[in-house]
């Protein structure tokens, strides 16, 4: 499909426009809004990466939370500098990941759940029983934040919110450019067939799992690192912020976004921080249904609209088109093509 | 596909705008002759944690109503009342913090109560730099190792408060049973518990034995109760945990011959007849507030839970566990703002830190509520001023009913 | 020296011998021919040889090297590369593509190249390897359909693109498993070219399982029959079709 | 030693539990390969319909089995009609979430009609008798009575009918079994009615000896998923063998080793995995 040269520019345009927001959106209102909207971006995409190479990660928050835990303690315990602790907090998840992985990524899908389940629950355990180390169910309390001080600058994180936006943003437009660079290489191509045709994948000398354990271990780093910025910015850590059903949300933006699509994800996840946004507008009164509209939006999403989202627009263009008379065609095999073979 | 995105970027752009809109009318008041206070409520009332969240938001809202029936209060010619704004948090850290901030920033709320620990925690030092008065029940205690000048007061009596009194009362009462085992849950909750109930012992004279922690959700209490009886202790105590666990526990020491004391906290006997029987629960302690006529319970929590029910309408039709806990905490701060005379959180905050200022408990007759007795110094010294010591009872469960033990009164 | 030997192979599942003692060999540039009755065996034997199951016991031997128990990829990688009667193509990808992911292992991109890649790079690189596709899609006579999703090209189309996506990764040992089934005679004709013309070319051995009895006997060189997981007839069709107990494992002894 | 065989008297009851959750969950797992993350609020209204005919009505006991049958077999045509077979081409991921949004709104519903506060229901037995040194409470027989008699029944159901042939049939091949002229369609109803049952009787023995509550169920669900993981997707003898299992397990853990003890049984699933992928009694 080729596009116009100015719609190329969109994301760019966009990055532009969230780098630019606070200067208009300053109260820390929003930006707490828009913090927690770009750590959930960079954990949607580990979803989605995962979910491509077919599997459903329900051990994502857990990860996030090791990545918190590891920069919390680095910094209390061995009083590492925080932009050192930052890129460990990505490394010891996604080395967790790989561990995980030597089991978990040879089971089939819903084998492969169970034991995300399970892992979630060993090391939520871990958290609370290791109190020496992870402090119990009283979590680490507080967690000191960075500061930066060179070139005459003077950044401190204590004081505002500001720089988390922004430590957030950078961290987010990197996992997205990552993503969309793999996603859009042949290698995306492999990894989208993975999980559907794995046999003849393996039979053209590709390392199937080895493909699952990079995807696995991929998102994990980036979860932990978001969840590294989530520690000193939140300044206190328990075991209970990370909770299998945090990452239910997560997976929930995403199919809402549009399963088929690295964009879908982050779609969707703006889309469930606004229905948020929106739940917050409304009468206390109607607080009680919100999860039931969450449950049928899930349900009533899944059943009639599979590619989410995105899908929806192009449906919607392809409907427009037809009551112009500018009918798209679905694709489908030119038979002259075929007879010149 | 881009398409899609391009599309999308403009509902997000028209989304903003109105938001920024909303936000930019609802900040707009004007001073007049009558003005209207907004009581901010974050409190989960959503999830697992409901029962307590819906119970705060209504205890909340009848409180504020009955200050505003009595006459609310005027300061020179200008009549202030009271609204409730209750925000959902779902015992969500993000969600919380969310809807703290929004209350802080965009709401321009100046009297606040927070329910969920990590966001109270996490935002007690930015309502202190807002001067924001924040009343909280989390039961973490770190809540009251802040700075003195914080804004955040706890007007819960977490386990710590009372586990004293509470002992010492069943030493005197009970003068045969010498050992104590603490069943309660693997969650903050219970470990605050166990902590406090460990040095209540000690200070009572009754011998500590090793406590049983369970999983939250746990509905077959046969493996713990089997493990808390092989320490064959004379009192078992489940305080802090919900009603439900309560019950199962009272069938299975039943089922499994304990012959002791079984004491508890905020249950009511009626609850607890429903799902273990009238013998499983006779001769257990608790700390609930009887809601039937006589004693020493005030006449203004007896009527809580059918107002509450015509209050929240049929969909809402259910009388909560402990709204007239809530309904007094809440009192305790419009109280405040009566005994100020301000509506300003400054103010009333210097009030509440008065040495020996006394704050209308309602929920029993002559009831009273102070912050920094000698009870709540003794536990946190210098900080001892930001928790609450209220009166409170102690009842034995006879016949399937509560009948009040003995009422504390702080000093 | 064969290209590839099996040695006593035999698999059992709990209590049942799906393939017994297994003895077979394929040579540079042959095309041999494995037939026998439904269940008797030969997909299991199939399975062995490309990785997909581990044996109970015997060997597999490629260029003399014992390759018993290996991963389909690593297999794969050797040169050892099947196709499959069900599920032959990406049918999400479009034609294109599907020889392009086929490609990938020999073009030999990591995850950490993708990522440092630049565009010029990656651009000069996909470059090749649309190339490299293009031409394999030309032998095939598919040039034409490389923009189409793969999923909507008839049945046939599908077979003769698996066996261009089994060539992508060089093979010097093509499994076909039943290649011809669903094909209408037309097709088999191409696909039969298509065969000859690979063996001829590069000199690649093929093992064939195949049902249709008329493409067995006129282009196999040597033929192998199995029933109940044991071989029990080898040789030139010429033998095998005089062989009575072929005609009695495909007729039944009456 | 007199702990050693409380424990066991424990055990034989959790474990009871446990089977009776995972027997309906394996039945649809095993044939829709897809988890059924709303099974938990099936049971949880098998419970509440106890709530409502024995301590809201006060009519006996055994009616309670029967309404809660009828009104979660409904629930579970339901879920067949709206949500599995307009998904059955899906794989399983997809129908798995439309259980999970399913089961929020279950749970919703329900804390909306009746409340957060547990709904307490009356035992079927109660006292206890003393085995030498240990006590049986009398509310456990209930349970195991009841839930040898439900695996009984089903075994039974499963294999000498012609209808459980047919189900058997159906868990091997779906397409094999549309091949050989059967009606897919009403098969796939009859499981659910089955499994819906199943889970009605579930929630009536459960609330019996607990209590009722919008979340009654969903707790009882991971373990339902670790016993059919464990006994093998789909295989009812492998449900009874990995819920004694798992039952044991648990019992002894929370007796000798405290709370979070169930990360030892989860440790103790993923070994039998790694040793057995397709789970204790599952075939590959």
């Amino acid at each position: 499909m080729k596009l116009p040269k100015w719609q190329t520019y969109i994301p760019l345009l966009f990055i532009i426009f969230m780098f630019v927001l606070p200067l208009f959106m300053n109260s820390p209102r929003y930006l707490n809004l828009l913090n927690q909207l770009l750590l959930n971006i960079i954990l949607a995409m580990g979803v989605y990466s995962v979910w491509s190479v077919g599997f459903i990660n329900a051990a994502q928050p857990i990860f996030y939370g090791l990545g918190s835990y590891t920069v919390a303690l680095l910094m209390m315990r061995a009083h590492f500098p925080f932009w050192l602790a930052f890129p460990m907090a990505g490394v010891i998840p996604a080395v967790v990941a790989l561990l995980f992985g030597l089991i978990g990524l040879k089971m089939k899908g819903a084998y492969f759940l169970f034991l995300t389940i399970a892992l979630d629950g060993l090391i939520s355990w871990l958290f609370i029983s290791w109190k020496g180390l992870f402090g119990g169910q009283l979590g680490i309390f507080p967690v000191p934040q960075p500061r930066i001080q060179a070139f005459g600058l003077d950044i401190n994180f204590a004081t505002s919110r500001t720089p988390y936006y922004y430590l957030a943003l950078v961290t987010a437009v990197i996992t997205c450019l990552v993503y969309f660079k793999m996603f859009n290489s042949r290698l995306g191509r492999v990894w989208e067939s993975i999980g559907k045709t794995e046999d003849l994948l393996a039979n053209t000398g590709i390392s199937v799992f080895t493909q699952k354990q990079i995807a696995l271990a991929v998102s994990c780093f980036f979860a932990g690192l978001a969840g590294a910025i989530w520690a000193p910015y939140i300044t206190i850590i328990t075991p209970s912020q990370f909770g299998l059903w945090q990452g239910i949300t997560i997976v929930l933006g995403v199919l809402v976004g549009g399963i088929y699509s690295p964009l879908g994800a982050i779609i969707g996840t703006i889309f469930m921080a606004a229905l948020n946004l929106v739940f917050t507008y409304l009468p206390s009164q109607t607080v009680q249904y919100q999860p039931m509209a969450l449950g049928f939006i899930l349900v009533l999403v899944l059943l009639f609209m599979p590619t989410g989202i995105l899908g929806l627009s192009g449906r919607v263009q392809n409907r427009i088109k037809e009551l112009t008379g500018r009918k798209t065609a679905p694709p489908s095999i030119n038979k002259d093509d075929v007879k010149a073979v | 596909m881009k398409k899609g995105l391009c599309s999308f970027l403009i509902l997000l752009l028209a989304v903003t705008l109105l938001a920024g809109l909303v936000t930019g009318c609802s900040s707009s008041t004007t001073a007049s002759k009558e003005q209207v206070i907004t009581i901010g409520v974050d409190t989960p009332l959503t999830g697992g944690a409901a029962p307590w969240g819906l119970s705060e938001m209504h205890g909340v809202t009848l409180a504020a109503d009955d200050f505003n029936s009595a006459g609310g209060l005027t300061i020179g010619d200008t009549h202030y009342t009271l609204k409730v704004e209750a925000l959902d948090d779902a015992y969500d850290t993000a969600k919380a913090t969310n809807n703290i901030n929004q209350m802080a920033y965009t709401d321009g709320v100046k009297f606040m109560f927070t329910f969920q620990t990590e966001g109270s925690l996490a935002l007690a030092p930015t309502l202190t730099n807002m001067k924001i008065l924040n009343f909280t029940v989390v039961n973490d205690d770190r809540i009251i190792a802040q700075p003195a000048d914080a804004y955040t007061y706890r007007t819960y009596m977490g386990f710590s408060v009372q586990a004293n009194d509470y002992l010492a009362w069943m030493k005197k009462t009970y003068p045969n049973d010498k050992s104590i085992a603490v069943l309660t849950t693997n969650d903050t909750n219970g470990n605050v518990t166990e902590a406090s109930t460990k040095a209540a012992a000690a200070a009572a004279g009754l011998t500590y034995l090793a406590p049983v922690f369970y999983d939250t959700g746990t509905a077959d209490f046969s493996p713990f109760v089997t493990k808390i009886l092989n320490e064959k202790p004379d009192i078992i105590l489940t305080i802090g945990d919900p009603t439900g666990d309560v019950g199962l526990i009272a069938k299975t020491l039943n089922g499994m011959g304990f012959k002791g004391i079984h004491a508890t906290g905020i249950v009511g006997a009626a609850d607890l007849l429903k799902i273990a029987g009238q013998a499983p629960i006779e001769g257990m302690l608790t700390l609930n507030m009887p809601l039937i006529p006589g004693g020493q319970v005030s006449s203004a929590v007896l009527g809580l839970p059918a107002r509450e029910v015509a209050h929240s309408g049929s969909a809402w039709g259910t009388a909560y566990c402990c709204t007239w806990d809530f309904y007094s905490e809440a009192g305790i701060m419009f109280d405040a703002m009566k005994q100020a005379k301000s509506v300003d959180p400054t103010v009333v905050k210097a009030k509440i830190d008065q040495s020996g200022a006394k704050f209308n408990y309602a929920a029993i007759n002559n009831g009273i509520a102070t912050f920094g007795s000698p009870a709540s110094n003794a536990i946190f010294g210098a900080n001892g001023g930001h928790q609450v010591t209220n009166s409170w009872p102690i009842d034995i469960i006879k016949n399937g009913k509560d009948t009040i033990g003995t009422i504390i009164t702080p000093k | 020296m064969a290209l590839l030997e099996t040695q006593k192979l035999t698999k059992t599942f709990i209590g049942l011998k799906a393939v017994t003692n297994m003895d077979l060999s394929v040579n540079k540039g042959q095309i041999l021919g494995l037939i026998g009755p439904n269940g008797a065996g030969k997909t299991t034997l199939f399975n062995l040889i490309s990785g997909a199951l581990p044996p109970t016991s015997g060997k597999v031997l490629y260029k003399g090297r014992d390759i018993t128990g290996f991963k389909p990829h690593i297999l794969a990688r050797m040169g050892i590369v099947r196709t499959f009667q069900l599920a032959t193509v990406f049918q999400e990808l479009s034609v294109l593509d599907n020889i392009q992911v086929a490609l990938h292992y020999k073009s030999r991109v990591g995850f950490l190249q993708t990522l440092f890649e630049t565009p010029a790079m990656a651009h000069k690189e996909n470059g090749i390897v649309r190339e490299k596709a293009m031409k394999l899609l030309n032998i095939a006579g598919l040039t034409n359909l490389a923009d189409t999703r793969a999923g909507n090209l008839p049945g046939g189309y599908q077979k003769l693109m698996s066996v261009i996506i089994a060539l992508a990764v060089d093979p010097e040992l093509l499994l076909l498993d039943e290649p011809m089934s669903g094909l209408n005679a037309e097709e088999i004709q191409t696909l039969i070219r298509l065969v000859k013309t690979i063996r001829d070319e590069r000199g690649t051995g093929i093992i064939m399982v195949e049902h249709n009895m008329k493409v067995v006997m006129d282009h196999c060189e040597y033929i192998v029959v199995i029933n109940f997981g044991q071989k029990i007839a080898e040789g030139t069709p010429a033998q095998i079709a005089s062989d009575q107990r072929v005609i009695e494992a495909y007729l039944g002894s009456e | 030693m007199a702990q050693i065989f409380q424990v066991i008297v424990n055990a034989l009851s959790l474990s009871l539990i446990y089977i009776l959750f995972a027997t309906g969950l394996t039945l649809i797992m095993g044939i829709f390969d897809v988890c059924n993350f709303a099974y938990g609020e099936f049971v949880m209204v098998g419970g509440i319909a106890t709530y409502l005919i024995v301590a809201k009505s006060g009519l006996p006991y055994i009616v309670a089995p029967f309404a809660a049958m009828i009104i979660v077999s409904l629930i579970g045509i339901i879920f067949e009609k709206g949500i599995f077979y307009p998904m059955r081409n899906r794989g399983g991921l997809e129908p798995a979430l439309a259980t999970f949004g399913s089961s929020t709104i279950m749970q919703t519903a329900v804390l909306i009609l009746f409340g957060g506060m547990p709904l307490g229901v009356p035992s079927i037995m109660s006292g206890q008798f003393k085995i030498g040194s240990a006590y049986f409470p009398m509310d456990r027989l209930p349970i195991i009575i009841g839930g040898f008699l439900m695996i009984t029944l089903l075994f039974l159901f499963v294999q000498k009918t012609k209808l459980g042939l047919a189900i058997r049939a159906l868990q091997q091949d779906q397409d094999a079994a549309a091949l050989q002229g059967m009606n897919i369609a009403s098969i796939r109803v009859v499981v659910w009615v089955v499994a819906s049952c199943l889970a009605a009787v579930a929630g009536v023995l459960l609330s019996s000896i607990s209590y009722v509550s919008p979340t009654m169920g969903s707790g009882y669900l991971l373990k339902g998923f670790a016993v059919v993981i464990m006994g093998g997707l789909g295989s009812i003898p492998g449900a009874l063998v990995g819920g004694f299992v798992l039952g044991f397990v648990d019992s002894f853990g929370q007796t000798y080793l405290g709370s979070y003890s169930y990360m030892f049984a989860f440790a103790f699933i993923m070994l039998v995995l790694i040793v057995r992928p397709q789970g204790l009694m599952g075939k590959r």
